[in-house]
């Protein structure tokens, strides 16, 4: 196993995992959940599970967020204070 | 022998079934209904009469769906000398309830509704009579209570509804209590059937005192004995006459044989002996009589004053059997069969009081005696058998009661057979004036009862009373032939003598 | 959504509608080899459903539904389950156990069991396709 | 291999397979769908029956799905429990199809036929497939099918107040499946399978070994919280009063009747199939402890149901109180107690199956949903009124009808514990008893002995037939198996057994 590739993709979906969360554009949590949802692919392929990195790359990163996005365009982009 | 033996269960369904046909004919015609309704509690009487002989020769006569309940516990009948007796008496009575309530209740609304859930009363009174094990009996027990729930609450006026809901919550709950105890007993010995004369031989402990307590309660529930007589006296009141009649007549003394069965035939004599607990019922009994006839004295309104005398008289029933001595429980039937009769008579004289003068209260009663001769005379005689004058039945069941006090030769016993004097001096205060006051005061100033004509009740409500009053005159003459003939061995298959 | 998100640009249109066959083949491609290599019927299901969903973001969504109607889409959904379920039945008439596609019926258990397979990848993919291209209608504005 | 051997996974394909039929054909013709439906179920009520008979007459059965054995296969188990289920959920799903030909046609607009179907007999293939399933995973699965297919049912009125009842089941009902999920997470790592029987031998050897036993644990707790918010045990029934006073009177009959006895059975599977008895009952006292929750739950839910004016709503929290006897049953895992809760699950779907169908016919004919102002409908719809007495008789536990049979037997099994806690059971369920009288009393007092406020209220005008013959049948069931307990019992009292292990 090749320790190197493995570390920086999870420190890649940490961070991208924060950066989803504290983005307060939700176009841009999107697409960049969808980018943490490629990389999971990537991840599952490397733990010997090809069959679930490719759904996770067709749905997670494909359907998933044109759904998201039609979801924001029918309700708010910018998430709300307080109330 | 196959016919013979479906017997209890025609006796059970003839009602039912009648009741129903009844039902809808009444949609068509009232006097059809309350024909068929009359006929079907005839039928039930003559097969019931149609058992008579084989009991004589001594033998049982048993019914059982083995494969309908569950496997040990069948809905099983089985008619012993005691079930038949009462069973007799009830029908009988029910006949003559039947036919006074054709005119009684000419005058009320839900007629069809009170006919069927009379038959079913009666049906189900039969179901718990000849009920072979405990839990066909309480099975038939609880169905008694929703049917007369049905009958007490005739009148659907809030008092009624009230008194219905005391009836129907209290016995539910004592019911509960009751199936506990069946339930402590099945699991004891696996077992529940009434044919043994004490089934609990193998129990020893605390437990047995909890499981008298608690089949107890269901039993004094239904038949009205003093700490659970809370519902007797709004629930009977309120009632249409023939209904008060059946209840205080039969379904109190469904509670009165449950009782017997449970002290006879769950525990038996010998178990209750060791027990030690014999002084402490008799201590109820005769708080009870002493209770409800004290209450009596107080009332103004007569069905309340009937009312509370049935829990002195239950008092009486629940003392004798509680004595454990042949003589004792033979002054409890006789008392069973007396107050059957009596109060039965009594409510129908009530009834056509309201009936034929719209009077409840016992002081519009003067001089009624003139213009309603034949009710007021069908009274007296009734009264005067429940304060135990001599040739009536009521002083027969009252003479057993107390030799079965003095041969059980206790001290407290002996002393509830002086309260048992005492209790008679308290009737008389409360029926004597009543009589007095009908038959030799003149007609009040008010004039409660000016346009009352003096002729008196429709012949089908007359009919029943005279019978009635009749019955308790003869038997009370034939007491001692019919204490050899019948009581006494019923006594001794009871007892195990 | 009535129409592209992207407006009339014609480069998007007009790749969007060279690329989705080919989208559409790899997904065909996916849905056979579903039985020996990594993929299946849901991953197929899903690309091929992609493809539709990439031609109602560049051309919109009434052309798009053109090309899929709910005529079609409507028996599509309910008959992939069937195809599923009956191939079960058909292991059991053959004498097997429900779904026991190793079994000797007309050729060798290895070619039973590979065309059933496939037929039970093919019934999945159907309704995946079906039901994806639907919701995403649905959450369009259908 | 006969044709019999495969009812396993007949009685669960009849109603998938109509379910995935029934949305083209009710394409086509809305009308065919509910003879459709009513045919298929009656198929899988004659498949359940034959299953039992096999099921008595060659003990459990075991389907291989795919031909593989199991524990690596999946594989369908059915033992007389699971029998019994199948034949209780055909029967009241056959009433409630039939029920809605009429019912259905007025409460739902003409779009939602095909729907409303199509979900009925998914719920029923997920409520048959999680009986006879051997297989922890499987039963997950099914119970997503089931789950989700009645989100979307209590919801298909579209009505405001129905959708929030599903958004809180819905969101209740997501919880428990996590919960499950996790459960099974833990138990596949502690012992690398999925299979039940063996799950049960591999855990045997794990019980209190070291740090192994602590994750059992938590397995077992998930389940258990999982689990219960599917049965709507006490603490955890929150959804189950808007759910199922919300959904169409129809599918509250079988979400009431049949459903959360579904998660009772998922809860008695993992107790007693997944764990052994003796390490529920004596090492861990989880019996116990459900027990307790169970007694709470017989009278919080009878307490809640009293304070309520709304006739389903009443009925949904009386559900809530039985829930509660069915789980009392079995955490007394004794003999008659487990008996008479499996007893009970039969018992109370007919009688609150039948009250909820009555509840629906009177919604139909006079849209009253008040208790206050049910007066005169004595007269008004006397079959429907007799048919709704007689199921509560029997819910309250009055001979001779068949809830009185599962009272004397659940009241044995507290009795048989032989502990105090079994007399304080014992004094719940008859507490519980008296509860479920004050409210069902007070319902057929407003029908029968109240005067009506107006004079047309008392009109003959009972409820059409299509509806009124499943009333019948299942009030006629209430009667019946009071009076032949030993029908249902030949079931649940080898089942209660074999769950033992006694």
């Amino acid at each position: 196993m090749i320790w190197g590739p493995d570390i920086f993709i999870l420190a890649i979906l940490v961070v991208l995992a924060i950066a989803a969360v504290i983005s307060r554009d939700l176009l841009v949590a999107t697409v960049i959940f969808s980018g943490y949802s490629l990389l999971m692919a990537v991840a599952y392929v490397q733990l010997n599970s090809p069959d679930v990195g490719f759904t996770e790359a067709a749905v997670g990163a494909g359907v998933t967020t044109v759904l998201f996005i039609l979801t924001i365009a029918r309700t708010a982009r910018m998430e709300e204070d307080g109330s | 022998m196959i016919i013979i033996s479906c017997l209890p269960v025609i006796a059970l369904l003839s009602p039912l079934i009648g009741g129903i046909i009844a039902y809808q004919a009444g949609k068509i015609s009232e006097t059809a209904r309350d024909l068929i309704s009359i006929v079907a509690a005839i039928v039930s009487f003559i097969v019931i009469v149609a058992m008579v002989p084989t009991i004589l020769n001594g033998n049982t006569i048993e019914y059982s769906f083995y494969y309908t309940a569950i496997s040990t516990l069948p809905i099983a009948f089985r008619v012993g000398p005691f079930p038949l007796f009462l069973g007799l008496v009830i029908s009988f009575a029910w006949i003559l309830s039947a036919v006074y309530s054709h005119r009684y209740m000419e005058r009320l609304h839900s007629r069809n509704r009170f006919c069927l859930f009379m038959s079913l009363t009666l049906s189900a009174v039969i179901g718990t009579l000849f009920a072979k094990n405990m839990f066909a009996l309480f099975i038939f027990f609880e169905i008694t209570l929703f049917t007369s729930y049905v009958l007490v609450i005739h009148e659907e006026t809030p008092e009624a509804m009230a008194a219905g809901k005391k009836y129907l919550f209290l016995g539910l709950a004592t019911g509960l209590v009751m199936f506990f105890g069946i339930l402590l007993v099945y699991l004891q010995v696996g077992t529940l059937d009434l044919g043994k004369r004490g089934i609990l031989d193998g129990v020893h402990g605390n437990i047995l005192y909890v499981i008298l307590f608690t089949l107890l309660v269901g039993a004094l529930f239904k038949a009205g004995m003093f700490p659970l007589h809370v519902w007797l006296h709004s629930a009977h009141p309120i009632a249409p006459s023939p209904a008060s009649a059946v209840l205080s007549g039969v379904v109190v003394k469904e509670g009165c044989y449950v009782m017997i069965r449970i002290l006879y035939d769950i525990f038996g004599v010998n178990l209750l002996k060791t027990m030690l607990v014999s002084n402490w019922l008799v201590l109820l009994g005769g708080l009870s009589i002493f209770f409800g006839s004290a209450m009596a004295i107080r009332q103004h309104d007569l069905k309340t004053m009937l009312a509370y005398s049935t829990v002195s008289k239950v008092g009486y029933i629940f003392l004798g059997a509680a004595l454990l001595t042949p003589t004792g429980l033979q002054g409890a039937m006789v008392q069973i069969f007396h107050h059957l009769l009596a109060k039965s008579a009594l409510f129908f004289c009530a009834g056509a009081l309201i009936y034929k003068a719209g009077i409840r209260d016992i002081d519009q009663m003067a001089g009624i005696g003139k213009k309603m001769p034949i009710t007021m005379m069908v009274f007296t005689i009734a009264a005067l058998s429940m304060i135990g004058v001599p040739p009536l039945v009521g002083f027969a069941s009252k003479w057993y009661i107390v030799l079965g006090a003095l041969e059980a030769g206790r001290p407290l016993a002996i002393g509830f057979g002086l309260v048992l004097m005492l209790s008679s001096l308290m009737n008389a205060i409360y029926f004597i004036p009543i009589i007095i006051n009908a038959f030799f005061t003149g007609e009040s100033e008010h004039g409660e009862h000016k346009e009352v004509r003096p002729d008196d009740v429709p012949l089908s409500m007359a009919v029943p009373m005279v019978i009635l009053a009749i019955g308790i005159i003869v038997f009370g003459v034939l007491s001692a032939t019919t204490s050899v003939v019948v009581i006494k061995p019923t006594v001794n298959a009871m007892m195990g003598l | 959504m009535s129409e592209s998100l992207f407006g009339e640009d014609v480069i998007v249109r007009t790749i969007a509608r060279l690329v989705a066959p080919f989208i559409q083949l790899f997904g065909l491609y996916v849905l056979m080899h579903g039985h020996v290599s990594p993929g299946g019927g849901f991953q197929a299901g899903v690309i091929i459903a992609s493809s539709f969903i990439l031609l109602a973001l560049a051309l919109g969504l009434p052309e798009s539904k053109e090309r899929f109607k709910k005529t079609i889409r409507l028996p599509m959904e309910s008959s992939g389950p069937l195809i599923f379920a009956l191939i079960g039945v058909t292991c059991i008439l053959a004498g097997g156990y429900y779904l026991q596609y190793g079994i000797a019926f007309l050729f060798p258990p290895a070619v039973v069991s590979a065309i059933l397979i496939s037929a039970v990848e093919i019934g999945i993919g159907i309704t995946v396709l079906a039901m994806i291209v639907t919701i995403f209608y649905a959450m369009a504005g259908d | 291999m006969t044709w019999a051997s495969h009812l396993p996974i007949i009685v669960v394909l009849i109603p998938l397979l109509t379910a995935y039929i029934t949305p083209m054909l009710g394409w086509m013709d809305k009308r065919i769908c509910n003879p459709l439906v009513i045919v298929s179920t009656s198929f899988a009520f004659i498949a359940s029956l034959l299953l039992a008979r096999s099921v008595l007459t060659r003990g459990v059965i075991s389907y291989h799905m795919g031909g593989f054995a199991p524990p690596f296969g999946i594989a369908l188990v059915v033992d007389y429990f699971g029998a019994y289920m199948c034949i209780v959920i055909s029967f009241l799903t056959l009433m409630a199809a039939i029920y809605s030909r009429e019912y259905i046609a007025k409460e739902l607009h003409e779009s939602k036929t095909a729907p409303y179907y199509t979900l009925l007999m998914l719920m029923t293939g997920g409520m048959m497939g999680a009986s006879v399933t051997g297989d922890l995973f499987n039963m997950f699965v099914f119970f997503e099918i089931l789950s989700i297919s009645s989100y979307a049912l209590v919801a298909i009125t579209g009505k405001k107040v129905a959708i929030l009842a599903s958004y809180k089941y819905l969101l209740l009902g997501a919880i428990g499946t996590s919960f499950t999920l996790v459960g099974i997470a833990y138990l596949y790592i502690l012992t690398g399978t999925l299979n039940m029987a063996d799950l049960s031998v591999r855990l045997a050897s794990l019980y209190g070994v070291g740090r192994s036993s602590w994750t059992l644990l938590v397995a077992l707790a998930f389940f258990m919280v999982g689990y219960s918010i599917k049965a709507a045990l006490f603490p955890l029934h929150t959804w189950l009063p808007d759910a199922h006073s919300m959904a169409p009177s129809s599918i509250s009959a079988v979400l009431s009747g049949i459903l959360i006895k579904v998660g009772a059975l998922a809860l008695i599977r993992v107790l007693f199939n997944i764990f052994q008895p003796e390490f529920v009952v004596e090492t861990i006292p989880v019996t116990s402890m459900i027990s307790w929750m169970a007694a709470v739950a017989i009278i919080v839910g009878s307490l809640f149901a009293i304070s309520q004016v709304d006739l389903k709503r009443m009925l949904a929290y009386s559900s809530v109180a039985h829930i509660g006897f069915i789980i009392l049953g079995v955490g007394l895992a004794t003999g008659y107690g487990t008996t008479g809760g499996i007893l009970h699950i039969f018992n109370h779907a007919m009688a609150k199956g039948c009250l909820f169908l009555c509840a629906g016919a009177i919604i139909y004919k006079t849209g009253l949903r008040n208790i206050d102002d049910l007066a005169g409908l004595g007269n008004k719809m006397p079959f429907t009124m007799a048919a709704f007495t007689i199921a509560a008789l029997s819910m309250i536990g009055i001979p001779p009808t068949a809830g009185f049979i599962s009272k004397f037997y659940l009241g044995l099994g507290a009795l048989e514990t032989g502990t105090w806690s079994g007399w304080v059971f014992i004094g719940a369920i008859l507490l519980g008893s008296l509860l479920t009288a004050i409210f069902y009393m007070r319902v057929i007092n407003n029908i029968y002995f109240k005067e009506p406020l107006h004079r047309e209220d008392v009109q003959r005008d009972e409820t059409p037939l299509g509806m009124l013959i499943p009333i019948l049948i299942l009030a006629g069931g209430c009667v019946i198996f009071g009076i032949f307990p030993r029908i249902p019992l030949s079931l649940a009292e080898p089942a209660a057994k074999l769950l033992l292990g006694i």
